[in-house]
């Protein structure tokens, strides 16, 4: 980064600008090319999936008109409601109002700049790179808290405060769940983390230890839960609250927390994948340093992509827990248990501070095992369902 | 059971049935939508794929309309107007008017049943959507036109026979039922309620 | 020490409500998320029926039945059917009441399958939703083959049914329930045995068997309460003697005895003794004809009778008041759906906001049946 | 039990009370005075013998001359089934409330008292339930003529079809 505003300095392109300046222009630039060239479509093509996925696991179609296969669905989408009227509600708190859905997207667009998505393409490799990730998602909480209390809206206002309730709730299992990772490796840099595991599953931290096992599996539970996903949509429910603190929102403010909500499934997916699925790992095929940032960079997004969809799948399968469960899971099952992580962990690096690769592979194995299983059931209902019932023939 | 054990059962609980649900739900993946397309993705007219019991949208053969007024009558929400005259010298029927307000029309059928020849009957068209109420109102008479006489025999006018043809086999299925599939004896004493009825009143006019 | 100042939120919730099962309205009065109590307004889906039944006739009012419940609309053709035989004690012809059996009960599938997946949705799970919606659709497919519409039916007259079963529809209908045990199998591990849905609906809304009869609760929601009551079995009526189904019972499995999910494990329970009852019928069934002979200027003697019948959302009563002339003197139909919201009030009482929404889609009413 | 042996049960009771026992088909019935209907009531719900636990249907008619209160009662440990009812001049029609005795009577009274007009004396909650608060008349009744307009909006749609025949209507 810092080499890129030097070479463009030393070129002169901006003439006797002070270089502080040419840095800003240089980093507003990029950051405008990165967040509407990659993460905002993104977003987008995301809702697209989510309904297409949605669609397929609920026996429908979902939308297929626009563009091949309905592609190009969430441009239509984002023109419709960029064209819609900006409805402020007249009782409403105004300024409150219209500035919530740009703190949610705030929240939504800081982590990106310690997204790892190879070992050379990273914006900034802080040494808190985890800590920071975790803490700026956060914000999300202002925004929602700010539009549930400006809107002026009971429904909205309840959202609002089950958010709050349920972000900040769930902040505790997810730090706590970040902390074996953490003794493991000894460093809270995302790249640190990437670099101390293995291209190999049984060298991942999903499969190091029983308890870093379960640490991921929490982390992610409550990173939906962060994320105002199903099972935890509780501040948008839309059966209970309408549509909880986006109730009074429409056109471009409304799409703004939708698309930081879809957004942030590549954020919940990119945590996961850099302290547990080994990040960018990819075995050493090419000694070019292009090919090689390319193959990390599609093994990154591969495994975001596939939490991603899991968090879809998710999303199509279970429904949503009430509030008082809500708070009950994270305070008497999420907490103790990443505590007792945290000490099995704490105590497994004390016997094996270097890790123990048997662990790894028993892990592995058992993994596998549990994928088998999981794959019978599904061929067992697949067998038993007779879908290809019609009863209009030509259908 | 121990709290403890509760608990240790909750978790356990809870993961068996969520790996369950998400094993159905996965395998919906390799399943076929069961949706379609509205209209333009099957290879036949939504309306051709329809059964032949299908109520839609009211049509008059006017060409073996008795003039019996049954319709009229039976209809509980009198969406059905008609106009008959009878020439006292020549003894014709002569239908003016056969208007039925689609709008008002809730697709029972009951109008249908009655009706001797099976000339007021349903259609498989349901798109009926337009822009003024007015342009709802179905008109089937533009000019005054004579009744149909039922024939002792089989109808042997080679332009109404293939309609009355359509139009008894439409009255066959409503009043018997389709072919009794095991053996049944379909009665003709349980035609239409009181079909007796109706051709008294057809005779009257 | 100042105590800070709280006040209770009255919350108006409908009746443009996303999950008020049609146009509903509730006065909630809440406490955060504990509501103290919830007043339910209905009668915005008012429509008149018993008067209409004043003005059209005994054969017109026919279809007009399909509207007092349209979710199940074979149960009311069918009260409205029998309320007028016993008017004029008509006796239908044999396999007139096994088609109604069959029809009915086909209704009852499809009745059930919307109260289980709109209970589902309520709670947030979208996919059980349309799957029961799929399997509503084949049966709706079913029907249509059968009397030609897909919701308002117009299937039954007085003295029978219209249409005779059509050519083929038995192997098809039967084609039908093997396709739809596995499906619903499939449904129960999806979301009836989830763990979270357990919890959202059990120990919600528990209504003691006393309550139930006192509020004179009836169906699926008076069996949830543990009380083995069904008119089919108790008083039957139609064919329902000939054939051998169980009654299932709420039975506290997964909290109190009455709860939201013994509601609603009954349902999904009912829907196998359908399917049992539908295999015997369409197995049984006689020939012969299927509409008795009944004068079109229908005029059946001055007098009074009631009916039960057993909807899918229990039993349904009709009160005919008959004056000798060919229009009914007075029609009254007492609905499931209109005494189960009746202890609504009460229910809620404690509850949270989100669990309301579970209470009224166990009790499953359904905001015409409520308002007619 | 069957209705006639309940029926005289309740006449041996309140002799002076019981106006009529019809053994109407198919539903036999009996009228009672409507000063008693409460103790009637309670009676009918207490008796080990009769324990008729459930108002099934609490209805309204309108006979022109008198207003008819029909009470459905059934018994679920008993199985049997009762049908009360009570006679009211048609000038402000006033019987107390059973919702003491069976709490469903709560909703069905008030929706009599919506659409007929009878005031259920001692009911907690008598609102309309089905129609407007401000709706004009009681609408089951035989002389209810429905205004055209309601608050501006018009209750009545002019057929779009012109009769040609002027013999008919």
């Amino acid at each position: 980064m810092q080499e890129l505003i030097n070479n463009i300095v030393a070129a002169g392109t901006f003439g006797k600008m002070p270089e502080t300046l040419v840095a800003a222009i240089v980093i507003i630039v990029l950051s405008a090319v990165v967040f509407l060239g990659i993460a905002f479509p993104f977003a987008g093509i995301v809702s697209w999936v989510e309904r297409r996925v949605w669609a397929r696991i609920q026996s429908r179609v979902g939308p297929n008109r626009v563009g091949p296969n309905g592609f190009l669905q969430w441009l239509a989408d984002g023109v419709k409601h960029v064209c819609k009227e900006d409805v402020i509600p007249t009782d409403s708190d105004h300024q409150l109002f219209k500035i919530a859905p740009y703190l949610v997207v705030l929240a939504f667009v800081l982590p990106w700049a310690v997204m790892p998505f190879s070992s050379s393409l990273i914006l900034a490799d802080m040494n808190v790179g985890i800590l920071y990730m975790t803490s700026v998602t956060a914000i999300t909480v202002v925004g929602v808290l700010m539009a549930g209390w400006a809107s002026n809206d009971k429904w909205s206002l309840i959202g609002g405060i089950r958010s709050a309730a349920q972000i900040v709730s769930y902040e505790i299992p997810a730090g706590l769940s970040i902390f074996p990772v953490v003794l493991m490796t000894g460093t809270l840099s995302m790249q640190g983390i990437i670099r101390a595991q293995g291209w190999a599953p049984q060298h991942w931290f999903l499969f190091a230890n029983p308890f870093t096992f379960v640490a991921a599996n929490i982390l992610y539970v409550s990173a939906l839960a962060e994320g105002n996903r199903t099972p935890f949509d509780l501040p948008e429910a839309e059966s209970e609250l309408v549509a909880g603190f986006a109730t009074e929102y429409s056109g471009m403010r409304y799409l703004f927390f939708f698309m930081a909500e879809w957004g942030n499934l590549f954020i919940i997916g990119a945590i996961i994948t850099t302290l547990f699925l080994g990040g960018w790992q990819f075995p050493q095929v090419s000694n070019n340093a292009v090919v090689m940032n390319i193959l990390q960079l599609i093994t990154f997004n591969v495994k975001v992509l596939f939490l991603v969809f899991v968090s879809m799948w998710i999303r199509g399968t279970l429904p949503r827990v009430r509030i008082d469960q809500l708070m009950s899971l994270c305070w008497k099952y999420f907490v103790p248990i990443s505590f007792v992580n945290m000490i099995g962990t704490a105590i497994w690096v004390a016997i094996w501070p270097e890790g123990n690769s048997v662990a790894g592979y028993i892990m592995f194995a058992l993994g596998i095992v549990l994928a088998v299983i999981f794959i019978q059931r599904v061929m067992y209902y697949l067998r038993r369902s007779r879908m290809e019932l019609y009863f209009r023939p030509t259908i | 059971m121990g709290a403890v054990a509760e608990y240790f059962d909750n978790i356990k609980n809870t993961v068996t049935t969520i790996f369950e649900g998400m094993a159905v739900t996965a395998s919906h993946f390799m399943r076929k939508p069961y949706t379609v397309q509205y209209p333009d993705r099957i290879p036949v007219r939504v309306q051709d794929t329809l059964p032949y019991r299908y109520r839609g949208i009211l049509n008059v053969d006017l060409e073996i309309c008795t003039g019996c007024l049954a319709c009229e009558r039976a209809c509980p929400i009198d969406c059905i107007v008609i106009a008959c005259e009878k020439d006292q010298k020549t003894k014709i029927l002569t239908i003016s008017q056969f208007d039925i307000d689609i709008i008002k029309c809730m697709y029972c059928g009951l109008c249908s049943e009655p009706c001797p020849t099976g000339a007021i009957h349903h259609t498989s068209e349901f798109e009926g959507a337009d822009f003024s109420t007015e342009s709802m109102i179905r008109r089937f008479v533009t000019d005054p036109i004579d009744a149909y006489k039922p024939k002792k025999g089989p109808e042997t006018d080679e332009r109404i026979a293939p309609i009355l043809n359509r139009g008894m086999r439409y009255v066959n299925e409503f009043a018997q039922g389709g072919e009794a599939w095991n053996g049944g004896v379909v009665d003709d004493g349980a035609a239409a309620p009181g079909a007796d009825d109706e051709e008294e009143a057809a005779a009257k006019q | 020490m100042s105590t800070l100042r709280t006040e209770e939120m009255t919350l108006n919730m409908g009746p443009q409500h996303p999950s008020t099962h049609g146009v509903l309205r509730f006065i909630v009065r809440a406490d955060g998320e504990v509501m103290r109590e919830a007043i339910p307004d209905v009668g915005y889906l008012h429509r008149s029926i018993e008067k209409i039944a004043e003005k059209v006739g005994y054969h017109g009012f026919m279809p007009y039945t399909d509207r007092v419940d349209y979710v199940c609309a074979m149960f009311t053709n069918q009260g409205w059917g029998m309320a007028s035989e016993k008017l004029a004690n008509i006796q239908v012809p044999k396999r007139g009441e096994y088609c109604r059996a069959i029809a009915t009960e086909f209704n009852r599938l499809a009745s059930h399958l919307l109260s289980v997946g709109t209970m589902g949705m309520d709670i947030g799970a979208m996919t059980p939703f349309t799957h029961a919606i799929r399997e509503r659709e084949m049966i709706n497919d079913l029907i249509e083959e059968l009397c030609g519409a897909r919701l308002t039916f117009n299937y039954m007259r007085i003295g029978g049914v219209a249409w005779d079963l059509p050519p083929g529809w038995r192997e098809k209908a039967l084609a039908y329930l093997d396709h739809f045990e596995p499906i619903l199998d499939e449904y129960n591990a999806l979301i009836s045995y989830n763990k979270i849905y357990i919890e959202r609906l059990a120990n919600v809304g528990i209504i003691s068997a006393d309550e139930a009869v006192n509020y004179n609760l009836v169906g699926p929601n008076l069996r949830g309460s543990g009380i083995k009551w069904d008119i089919r079995k108790d008083l039957p009526y139609s064919v329902y003697s000939e054939f051998d189904f169980d009654v299932p019972v709420g039975k506290g499995e997964w909290g109190k005895l009455g709860d939201a999910m013994d509601r609603y494990m009954v349902r999904i329970r009912e829907l196998k003794e359908s399917v049992k009852i539908l295999r015997q019928a369409l197995k049984q069934i006689p020939a012969g004809p299927v509409l008795a002979k009944v004068p079109r200027n229908f005029k059946p003697p001055a007098g009074e009778c009631q009916i039960r019948v057993e909807s899918a959302r229990g039993d349904m009563g009709w009160y005919a008041v008959s004056d000798g002339t060919g229009y009914p003197w007075r029609v009254h139909v007492r609905t499931g759906s209109f005494a189960a919201m009746g202890i609504i009030q009460k229910l809620s009482q404690g509850l949270m906001i989100a669990d309301l929404v579970t209470l009224i889609a166990s009790l499953d009413v359904i905001a015409p049946e409520i308002d007619r | 039990m069957e209705a006639a042996r309940i029926y005289q049960r309740i006449k041996d009771r309140f002799g002076e009370h019981v106006l009529e026992i019809s053994d109407h088909q198919p539903d036999p019935f009996i009228v009672i005075d409507p000063a008693s209907i409460e103790e009637v009531g309670s009676f009918m719900r207490s008796d080990p013998e009769l324990a008729l636990d459930c108002l099934s249907n609490e209805s309204g008619v309108d006979y022109k001359d008198r207003i008819e209160v029909v009470y459905h009662l059934f018994s679920y440990s008993k199985r049997h089934g009762a049908v009360l009812k009570v006679k009211l001049p048609r000038e402000n029609p006033t019987v107390a409330t059973l919702e003491n005795i069976w709490k469903s009577a709560n909703w069905m009274e008030r929706e009599i008292f919506d659409l007929l007009g009878v005031i259920f004396e001692g009911h907690s909650d008598l609102r309309r339930i089905l129609m407007p608060e401000d709706w004009p008349g009681f609408p089951l009744r035989k002389d209810f003529v429905e205004p055209t307009e309601y608050h501006g909006i018009s209750t009545v749609r002019e057929s779009p079809i012109i009769r040609l025949d002027p013999k008919k209507k």
